[in-house]
């Protein structure tokens, strides 16, 4: 009876992640060090493992990445992947399992806000690293975390503004779409503020949230139809989360709302998620990322070579938070490198001011509020799934992870 | 005339999509009584013992046990009036002993918390303890239900309606698929009962109803047919038309 | 008590059991202690260990109440997840409420989530929750509300088998969907985290954590003694012959309604409790905690451990936890195959469970 | 090869002298320059009424339209690739696509609609009409009035006329547009209502008019979206008769707690998937994978079907709650198999062209392919399963056994075999459903998981046993969904109509249509 409750000797344990690695063919020889490790939080079953399998694929091909380049501090990386299940309690006690049993340096994962609210308390007290690579609603800023996705300037403001603007089709209506969790509300809220001071009055704005995996878009679609049918130029703002945008485009295409009269902008439709439909009837429908699978540049190119090649399939594409992911972690690699140590206080010191080419085109700097500063794109989809940049940012963007359209903030405790 | 422990049933109609059951039966039993009730299958003995027993609602007509409207009352309740019913399978609790089928019959507060508050008294035991005796399951007190013979189970069930100490019984074919021995024991039990409790026996067996030798009700096709001794009635040539005539 | 006459005399296998049990309980004891020793000492368990038996403590009191609803009145409940989930968001609600000023935006008395929703008041439902003893109380009283409301509407329409197992599973289900809604002022799909302190400790404090461990281990205890309290009672084979032969017990003259409303109402504020004690120790609460299938995967662990023997209940709760923990690491791809097949396994080959398994076939 | 092209752009500039002036030629350049010079050079194209402009805007709005390095923009066709400007065979080599954006797109739209209205091909006035419905220029009045006169298709002319009712609208004269208003006063659809509101702002002169427009506008309009929601109830009901079917007969009529029954949809969801993967590069197949997917379907998750009848759940019987948590096992792995198998992402389903965009129903009601397929294809299901139920050996069978088992065995029946097919028949239905749904949802693992609380509220709503009731349950709850779906919105909707379930079924457990008979009393 004692025996499960402590459930494996720490031996089994290492067993276990070492079966769980993705070994390279050809291990470089590497000293007597012990390996470094990193923890990888995606889940890998449950609702959310169609995002973040390939989150988890993408950190285990770095980890082979920097093995094949002699490791890390003359170390050999090694990954523990565990498993979390789309189960936000669950999260949390992973990270601690990964912190306190495996014993690891840094942890890349999480992608839903709650998740990422779940393990925050572990990873404080345990003064842990976790690289979180998703955008997000901001009003946040943890001391273990460095945010390699998107905070809401840098995607969705930016994206309003297209829309308003004479490419976009001067928006004078706007439909706010999106699952209801605190990603896009807390976004709606601030674009609200936003539109609110660019002259839209609410009167011309529509605000609707639907569960996660909201599958029956018809009564929601016609409603935006008869919004638009204001005499207004409208259009769609969607954070309608991955797994519903699915029968969410296919119903706009069915009831004919072409990109020409209502176009809709999304935040989480990426080229992953397009590859689940057929695009055709989706041109010009609009994305805002701080990274396209279209980007041309050297280091995109690159990195989508060793990523078909290590995924053994030419036709896999990649997306925004796997190149958050690839930014994050060559970040920390270099910091690691720079501070001569994992420890964590270290490496953060040496992450402050960290510099990557990133695969969007940019170099990307993480800056002292644990953010990145990131170029923001509007693409417009392809028939192919792919995303066409009609608008760029010349320069990188700053994060505000505290909205200054949130009026609270203003009275919001610094520290 | 006193009304008090009397089974009166009037006109009962019970419809089931379009089936009558029953069709505008009426009964009385007086306290004391012992009535045998006989009818080919389907001449709706069991679904008068559901009524009685408020398992199944009449669709009209009147029944009444003393003052009590029993079409009003649920199957608690009028067990708790003092209406035992012996089933034709016999129901007892096999996940329970002998012992614990037959404290569970005992009259006693009914309510969860009664139940929860409950100490076997000296006095409760003695009554178990009697009834075991009187129907012969002593020796298997602490034996669990499930692993009773046909025969015993049947009396066990017997010994719980007993235990709830009715002032009417309502019993379904006690003795059908027992041995000849068991037939006798069964029928010697019930005669012991009755005393002064009114008793109705469905049975199919005549041998059996004839070995009662009491008051004979015929039910056919959900109606009174026929009713009084059993030589009477067996001479009655509707009787003998439902029985021999198909 | 009748016990003598009754049960059979205690054989030596439920003797060795009862030892075993026991020896459990105080290893489980010991185990914060344990946790005190230096990091390299031999018999050192770290936080991780603590903090994880804690929670399968919790899971364990869920797994007792369903084994006293569907071990022994035979109410199989798709449902207990919700009352479980309810108390945690009672006890989860004060907990924000203590976060007070300290929350990102220093409002003085909304949490967080209310803030950036836009909220200026304090919704009417949450008034009261900065006291413990009524939180506590709206733990156990909410679940049993609810249980008492499903129960009886059930119970007097004569719902029973898979149709009872239906409709608290759409009442879950129900909840889910609900409690996932923003507007609904629960924090929608992030729930509550970021909790600060309990009765005045602080929540991350090893000693705050030992102290909400003995808590629950105290709870678990408890709830055993009453569980087996109830099933020895009267009642406990009342419920026993309902859950075998129901109509036959209303011929008895015993109210079924009452008698499974007692238990189901009863049960559903043990989940409640077991709930308040879990969410301070994992440090989250949300709807996802409402899912069927974390209802049903409570029900399995008493499947597992053996239904109607309330110390394989808990067994259940343990070892089913403790696989599922092992597993999702070594194997974060297969386990699932390992836990499915488990519950086809049991449920096909072991109907009696781990412990029917240690008894052999006694009956 | 640079120089002997640039001989030749230049010999074609010496012997085309009088084209170089060419307003065509002019415009054409823009379409190489930026977003802002594209969309001016596709509004003077369109303007222009030069007819060689029409190819050269429906290849840029295609993306066929390449540019060479020198800006040269040349038109891939299937015969092969040629100058824009000439016409002249080309060569693609270091050539890429132009690309456009919504504003040109829209300006495109526009003026190839202009420049179509005059086609010969009848689908093609059709869409120009339609598009200058929607660009709606005061310019185009004279050309869509030429237009309609020449049209003899009534379909075209009626959309040729709002186009003109449209156009008119933004008239300068008040005249014209009171003619205007006046036509879409009688469109009765939301997309005039708008241009009626537009033009209530621009011209608040003609407010009375508009508004009068407006209110039997309006009263049209109310009756559509009432159809239109009920449309919807439909089909969100035809999507609950789809999953529950299955269930009605694994469930209904042998009493088997299925809870991997989502799992089945998913499984037939996945063998569309694998079929239409096998048939893409077979052109004369490619159209047919969807209803090939079908019989594809039903036999996949049959027989998943049948081997968990026969390895698992028969020595289950008589055990229902033992039965549901196997049954939640099973779902789990074959989840999990399926993960592992196709991977965690959603995967592509192609929808035949019949089965997408909207059909005009007769009175203007539009309904959408998709779901329309749905409904069809959920009634055609129900009716085969009566069918096969009421009308064959299998069925005749399948009654005895459940109603009899012990009779029907001592009749030579083989109960154990009608058990197994019987489960196989309803799970195959599930994997039929798994086709319809792969056209509306994600085909995904998690598929099933969503249906599956859903289908047995349907069941049991409807009455255990009862296929009519199945029907009856699926379709009233879609409906009831949809109705309040506006006031409380989905998920409080949803909600409210769970709760009314449990309400519903308390009060009569035995579900809308109860079975008949005294057994069942």
């Amino acid at each position: 009876m004692t025996k499960p409750l402590v459930p494996f000797s720490r031996r089994a344990l290492m067993a276990g992640l070492g079966g769980a690695l993705a070994m390279p063919a050809i291990r470089p020889a590497f000293g007597q060090a012990a390996p470094i490790k990193v923890g990888v939080l995606h889940s890998l079953s449950g609702t959310m493992a169609i995002s973040e399998t390939a989150l988890r694929d993408t950190v285990l091909m770095m980890v082979e990445w920097i093995n094949g380049r002699g490791g890390l501090l003359g170390r050999r990386v090694e990954a523990a992947v565990v498993d979390p299940a789309s189960n936000w309690p669950l999260f949390a006690e992973k990270a601690r399992e990964l912190l306190q049993v495996a014993k690891v340096d840094v942890t890349f994962g999480c992608w839903t806000s709650v998740s990422r609210k779940s393990v925050l308390p572990v990873f404080e007290e345990l003064n842990g690293l976790l690289f979180y690579p998703v955008q997000y609603e901001g009003e946040e800023q943890s001391r273990s975390i460095f945010y390699t996705g998107a905070a809401p300037n840098q995607q969705a403001i930016p994206a309003v503004e297209y829309l308003m603007g004479k490419d976009g089709g001067e928006a004078k209506r706007i439909a706010l779409l999106g699952t209801d969790y605190v990603y896009p509300r807390t976004t709606n809220r601030i674009l609200r503020g936003y539109l609110n001071s660019k002259g839209i009055t609410d009167a011309d704005i529509m605000e609707e949230y639907t569960p996660f995996g909201h599958s029956d878009w018809q009564g929601i679609v016609s409603r935006v139809k008869t919004f638009a049918a204001q005499g207004k130029k409208t259009a769609i703002v969607s954070t309608i989360n991955g797994d519903a945008n699915v029968p969410f485009y296919r119903e706009l295409g069915n009831q004919g709302i072409k990109a020409e009269d209502i176009p809709c902008v999304a935040f989480s439709v990426g080229e992953e998620e397009l590859a689940g439909i057929d695009a055709r009837p989706l041109v010009g429908h609009l994305a805002a990322w701080n990274y396209f699978m279209s980007v041309q540049a050297p280091a995109n190119t690159e990195f989508k070579n060793t990523w078909q090649a290590y995924i053994k399939n030419p036709r896999r594409v990649t997306n925004d938070p796997m190149e958050a992911t690839l930014v994050g972690f060559k970040m920390w690699a270099q910091a690691v490198a720079q501070a001569n140590s994992t420890a964590v206080d270290a490496v953060r010191e040496a992450m402050y001011g960290q510099k990557v080419d990133a695969p969007c085109g940019y170099s990307l700097e993480m800056h002292r509020n644990h953010h990145l500063a990131k170029p923001v794109m509007i693409g417009e989809i392809q028939a192919d799934g792919q995303f066409s940049i009609v608008s760029r940012t010349p320069t990188t963007i700053v994060a505000e992870n505290w909205s200054p359209f949130i009026p609270e903030n203003a009275n919001r405790r610094r520290g | 005339m006193s009304t008090k422990g009397r089974l009166y049933l009037d006109g009962v109609s019970v419809v089931f999509d379009g089936f009558r059951a029953l069709n505008n039966l009426s009964l009385v039993v007086e306290p004391g009584e012992m009535r045998a009730v006989i009818g080919p299958n389907g001449a709706g003995k069991t679904t008068m013992m559901d009524v009685i027993t408020g398992k199944t609602r009449p669709t009209s007509g009147t029944v009444r046990f003393g003052d009590h409207d029993l079409t009003r009352m649920d199957e608690a309740d009028i067990a708790n009036l003092g209406i035992g019913r012996k089933f034709q399978k016999p129901t007892v609790f096999d996940a329970l002993t002998v012992f614990e089928n037959l404290e569970l019959a005992l009259k006693a507060p009914r309510g969860p918390f009664a139940c929860l508050r409950w100490i076997l008294t000296g006095e409760a035991k003695a009554r178990i303890d009697q009834v075991m005796e009187e129907t012969g399951l002593t020796a298997r007190a602490g034996d669990l239900a499930a692993i009773l013979s046909h025969g015993q189970r049947q009396w066990l069930e017997i010994g719980m309606l007993l235990m709830q100490d009715p002032q009417l019984l309502l019993v379904d074919e006690p003795v059908a698929g027992m041995t000849d021995q068991e037939t006798e024991h069964t029928a010697a039990l019930l005669r012991r009962i009755a005393g002064e409790r009114s008793v109705v026996v469905v049975e199919h067996d005549l041998e059996f109803v004839r070995a009662l030798g009491r008051k004979v009700t015929v039910l056919h096709e959900g109606t009174m047919l026929s009713e009084g001794p059993i030589d009477q009635v067996q001479n009655d040539p509707r009787v003998i038309e439902v029985y021999l005539g198909r | 008590m009748s016990a003598t006459i009754a049960t059979p005399t205690p054989s030596r296998l439920r003797l060795g059991l009862r030892a075993a049990t026991i020896a459990v309980i105080l290893l489980l004891a010991l185990m914060p202690v344990l946790n005190r020793l230096p990091a390299d000492h031999a018999l050192h368990i770290s936080d991780f260990v603590v903090s994880i038996t804690g929670k399968w403590i919790c899971y364990a009191i869920l797994a007792l109440a369903i084994d006293l609803a569907w071990g022994y009145a035979g109410l199989l409940s798709l449902g207990h997840g919700a009352f479980f989930a309810l108390g945690g968001y009672a006890i989860g609600m004060h907990l924000m409420r203590l976060i007070g000023p300290r929350g990102v935006y220093g409002h003085p008395v909304l949490p967080d989530f209310m803030v950036f929703l836009g909220y200026t008041d304090l919704p009417i439902f949450w008034w009261g929750f900065q006291s413990f003893p009524y939180a506590l109380f709206m733990a156990l009283f909410v679940p049993g509300v609810l249980a008492g409301v499903v129960g009886f509407l059930a119970f007097r329409s004569r719902i029973t088998g898979v149709y009872f197992s239906i409709i608290t599973q759409a009442m879950t289900y129900a909840l889910m969907l609900a409690f996932f809604r923003n507007d609904m002022g629960f924090g929608g799909n992030n729930g509550f985290t970021d909790f600060k302190e309990l009765l005045g400790m602080p929540l991350n404090a090893g000693g705050t954590r030992a102290a909400l461990f003995y808590a629950s281990l105290a709870t678990l205890v408890g709830t055993y003694f009453l569980c087996a309290w109830i099933t020895r009672s009267k009642l406990g084979r009342v419920l026993i012959a309902v859950r075998d032969a129901e109509s036959r017990v209303r011929f008895l003259g015993y109210s079924v309604t009452q008698a499974k409303l007692f238990v189901f109402v009863l049960s559903a504020m043990i989940s409640g409790l077991a709930g308040a004690l879990y969410v301070p120790q994992v440090g989250i609460i949300n709807p996802g905690e409402f899912s069927p299938g974390n209802s049903i995967e409570a029900v399995i662990w008493v499947a597992v451990g053996g239904r109607g023997t309330l110390i394989g209940a808990a067994l259940g709760a343990f070892s089913v936890n403790a696989m599922k923990t092992w597993l999702t690491t070594i194997a974060p791809d297969l386990w699932l195959f390992a836990l499915g097949g488990l519950f086809v396994a049991v449920t096909l080959l072991l109907p009696k469970g781990l412990l029917g398994l240690l008894r052999g076939r006694r009956s | 090869m640079t120089r002997a092209l640039f001989l030749i752009v230049l010999l074609l500039a010496a012997s085309l002298p009088a084209h170089a002036q060419d307003a065509f030629l002019d415009a054409l350049a823009g379409l190489a320059g930026g977003f802002t010079q594209q969309a001016e050079a596709a509004e003077r194209l369109g303007a222009g009424g030069d007819p060689r402009a029409l190819p050269v805007l429906r290849a840029l709005a295609d993306g066929r339209l390449l540019k060479r390095p020198d800006n040269t923009l040349l038109i891939r066709a299937d015969a092969g690739v040629t100058e824009a400007a000439t016409g002249a065979a080309a060569d693609a080599a270091g050539a890429e696509p132009v690309r456009i954006n919504n504003r040109v797109r829209v300006a495109l739209r526009g003026a190839i609609g202009r420049l179509a209205l005059v086609s010969p091909d009848a689908a093609e006035r059709a869409a120009a009409a339609e598009a200058v419905y929607r660009t709606r220029s005061a310019e185009n009045i004279p050309l869509l009035e030429a237009a309609l006169a020449r049209e003899s298709v009534p379909r075209i002319r009626d959309q040729m006329a709002l186009a003109l009712a449209a156009s008119r609208l933004v008239a300068a004269d008040a005249t014209v547009q009171r003619q205007g208003i006046a036509a879409l006063a009688g469109a009765g659809t939301e997309g005039a209502r708008a241009l009626l509101l537009e033009a209530r702002n621009a011209t608040p002169a003609l407010g009375p008019e508009i508004d009068a427009a407006l209110v039997s506008l309006d009263r049209v309009i109310a009756v559509k979206r009432a159809a239109e929601t009920l449309y919807q109830g439909l089909s969100l009901g035809s999507v609950l008769l789809l999953a529950a079917l299955g269930l009605a007969v694994t469930f209904g009529v042998m009493g088997v707690i299925n809870m991997a029954h989502g799992e089945f949809v998913m499984l037939g969801a996945y063998a569309t998937v694998v079929v239409q993967d096998a048939c893409r590069g077979i052109p004369w197949l490619e159209p047919w994978s969807l209803p090939l997917a079908v019989p594809a379907a039903f036999l996949v998750a049959g027989l998943a079907g049948a081997m968990l009848e026969r390895g698992l759940i028969r020595h289950l019987y008589g055990r229902p709650l033992e039965t549901l948590l196997m049954t939640f096992g099973v779902g789990m792995i074959l989840q999990q198999a399926v993960r592992l198998a196709f991977g965690a992402q959603n995967r592509e389903v192609i929808s035949p062209a019949w089965m997408m965009g909207t059909l005009e129903l007769p009175g203007g009601l539009m309904v959408t392919q998709n779901r329309l397929w749905v409904i069809v294809f959920s009634l055609v299901v129900l009716g085969l399963t009566i069918a096969a139920i009421r009308f064959t050996r299998f069925g005749l069978e399948m009654r005895a056994v459940t109603q009899n088992r012990r009779i029907a065995a001592t009749m030579g029946i083989r109960t154990g075999r009608v058990d197994a097919l019987t489960f196989a028949f309803g799970s195959g239905i599930a994997g039929m459903a798994g086709v319809a749904l792969s056209q509306i949802d994600n085909v995904s693992p998690n598929l099933g998981t969503g249906y599956i609380i859903d289908s047995f509220m349907v069941v049991v709503f409807g009455g255990v046993g009862s296929l009519a009731g199945t029907l009856v349950g699926a379709l009233s709850l879609g409906v009831v969904n949809k109705l309040l779906e506006p006031y409380a919105g989905a998920v409080l909707a949803k909600v409210a109509v769970l709760v009314g379930l449990m309400l519903f079924i308390q009060r009569k457990p035995r579900g809308l249509f109860p079975q008949k008979g005294r057994a069942a009393g």
